[in-house]
């Protein structure tokens, strides 16, 4: 997966996001977005190790050891921000008071499953707030490549991997689609990067309707 | 989510409040209660059938005493009602139905509330009346009680200061119970003494961050 | 009860309290211990409705209507004092890090059942912090006259009142007497004002084993 | 209880664990980790077979990564052992047992310890490997699962601030666990950046009121 691919994919996911909205960006594609959003004050970025109103990468001048985000990268903190301990941080998340988590998956299926902190046979000796932030986030957007490195397609009918969650996600976003999961049922909303159906359809492990109507946020 | 657009005038806050609706209100006693938000919501909101969680419905007359004078409290959820004889009067009148919690209880409901949390088992209040009707379970010998949690259509909180974001700033024992109240109901107003610029606030020291808070009103 | 006897019962009980001692003094009797302290510096005083630190009452200039006690009673605060919202409060309560709580006493059994929030047949709508309280604190310290208005002792084998909690109590300080439980068992440890056993037993509705060498806080 | 008397030494500071104790150690990775005290723990104690609750299990050969280099550690409770790979070969190798929890159980199930709260139902893992051997129960058609408190025997925590009775105040992103931990021990030593006069903390911000805290250290 090209640097440029991510790109795409963060950028897509990041024209669902409303202005005002609180959001938790996971590790990898997700945290491509506050590149994207021009300050990151559009919305208010959640990390779940304690802070409220994350701001860009600091410079070598405010590097700050005691300011990490969950991925323990340097980050700043934006004017307005707030720090809280991790019970008031996942009672934030658990409670229903982040608008929008957007992650990774290892597949996610078409009853919007979530498999995205374990392989199976390989060590599953890491979650961290994975299960907390699928479970409790109003809208999960699942930012992910439509197959895996090996070519198999992330998109399932049922997964195999552990499961993170059962059917909490609300939107996949992929370098050729966004698929949206409507009264239970998987939706191929929008092609993205001049692909087809028919190209969809070859990277994708299920079965799922077609409705290109829908392009509330293009 | 934060605050759109600066303060809103109190009874424009409180038409946020419909018949029926259940809605916390801060304060112990009348110390940290909201009680430019619970004058408007007595003066200009017809909201009747209401069901108000809040640790004391207020004093013969004054805070929640008004709305109690006014008949418009079906039923309190509080750990002591009998700060206000109106209200013991009420209750032994039929005229609104009383829940007693423990305070500790109460207290760790509105946060459970809150925070997601579907029930928690405690030691207090088992064996008692207070737990009548209630799922005991005893672990290790001890018997506890397993409390629900308690959430809202509306809280009405006070805090001394506020930011422009809606973070939140609460002065010594005016705490109590505002910060809870604030994550567990679906709309959260929060009036405050005074707005300060984002930023002016510790962000150490912010009690209740903006997420929490839908709308800010000004105390009168 | 003439305030003298009030009192005698509050200085009695101050004497279980240790220097350092983090103490929570109910209404009524209790209340009275702060006075007794010499300034209250050497227990700590939290006071559940958000106050750990809780100094003398205030002057006229130090009135302050967002500082209160749990009786709602205008305090003051010590330095070092630190202010939390009810669910810290009663989690440190009910989490077992309040050492002594004070408090007064409709009933007590010979088991250590108290009861002192409601009476039958009357209202039963204000318990504030009272089982929390009881139920929490390390050690449990009641003060109350060794009789009721009536005349009726307030020592019994069973609790007819609506109970605050089982087994809770470890002393009892009345009028007359220093009780203390052991091991399950009622015990009288000590007279006071001159009262002989004859007297605490015609006070006492219940039988209670006597061991006057405990004289540990006199 | 508050400091008896000003800050001791990190050595005697850890003579309060023993062979077999629980351990919670505060920091997310490094960050509000008690570095000092760890360091102290791997070089002055020889108490082994413990039981490390902590977010990780530091990084190879830092933090808590030196102590199970030492090989002390019998077992770790934590949401996130893959941060230092010796800790995920040490799993894998059978060296130290690994009960892995997600992260907002697992600051939950801290606080539940220091609440006195004997269990909670969270939403949180049901269905997955995690909730394996727990109680699950469905209320209004949602899964929950019962989690127990957690418990230690020490405490470990940073804090920027500490002032002579023992009160804490966190700075930035390094609060992280350290003031659930410091909650839910039998021993909370609290590791300092510097103590100041009693009263010089804001009382409002005080983060960790010192009836939580038995012993002051200063950071190295």
């Amino acid at each position: 997966m090209t640097g440029d691919v991510k790109s795409a994919i963060a950028a897509r996911a990041a024209q669902e996001l409303r202005p005002g909205e609180i959001v938790n960006l996971g590790i990898g594609i997700p945290n491509l977005i506050p590149g994207l959003l021009g300050g990151g004050t559009d919305v208010f970025l959640h990390t779940e190790n304690g802070l409220l109103g994350v701001g860009p990468r600091p410079s070598e001048e405010e590097l700050d050891p005691d300011l990490i985000d969950a991925a323990k990268r340097p980050v700043t903190a934006l004017p307005g921000a707030a720090y809280f301990d991790s019970a008031q941080s996942f009672a934030m998340i658990r409670g229903g008071h982040i608008d929008v988590a957007v992650l990774g998956a290892l597949q996610v299926s078409i009853s919007g499953d979530i498999a995205n902190w374990a392989v199976p046979g390989k060590d599953v000796l890491g979650v961290g707030g994975a299960m907390d932030l699928v479970v409790g986030a109003r809208r999960v957007i699942v930012t992910m490549t439509s197959t895996s490195s090996t070519g198999e397609p992330k998109i399932v009918r049922e997964c195999t991997y552990p499961l993170t969650a059962r059917g909490v996600a609300d939107v996949v976003v992929t370098e050729l689609a966004v698929f949206r999961f409507r009264e239970g049922a998987l939706v191929l909303t929008e092609l993205l990067d001049d692909a087809t159906v028919d190209e969809v359809r070859a990277a994708t492990g299920a079965p799922f309707d077609v409705d290109l109507e829908d392009r509330r946020a293009a | 989510m934060p605050i759109a657009s600066g303060p809103i005038e109190p009874d424009e806050a409180v038409s946020a409040i419909s018949s029926g609706d259940t809605v916390m209100v801060g304060g112990f006693g009348l110390v940290g209660a909201p009680l430019t938000l619970i004058d408007a919501l007595a003066e200009s909101s017809d909201a009747d059938e209401l069901t108000i969680v809040s640790n004391n419905i207020g004093e013969p007359g004054r805070g929640l005493g008004k709305l109690l004078r006014q008949g418009r409290i079906k039923r309190g959820i509080s750990s002591y009602f009998t700060s206000n004889p109106e209200a013991v009067a009420a209750v032994n009148a039929g005229e609104i139905e009383a829940t007693l919690v423990p305070q500790g209880t109460f207290a760790e409901a509105i946060r459970a509330g809150g925070a997601g949390i579907a029930g928690f088992l405690t030691p207090v209040g088992a064996g008692t009346l207070l737990a009548e009707g209630k799922e005991e379970r005893v672990i290790d010998g001890v018997p506890y009680v397993l409390e629900r949690p308690i959430h809202a259509d509306v809280a009405l909180v006070y805090a001394a200061r506020g930011d422009e974001l809606g973070n939140l700033w609460y002065r010594r024992t005016a705490r109590n119970f505002n910060p809870l109240m604030a994550t567990a109901a679906r709309v959260t107003i929060a009036e405050v003494g005074e707005i300060v610029p984002a930023g002016e606030l510790e962000p150490e020291s912010i009690h209740t961050p903006h997420l929490y808070v839908d709308e800010l009103v000004l105390s009168r």
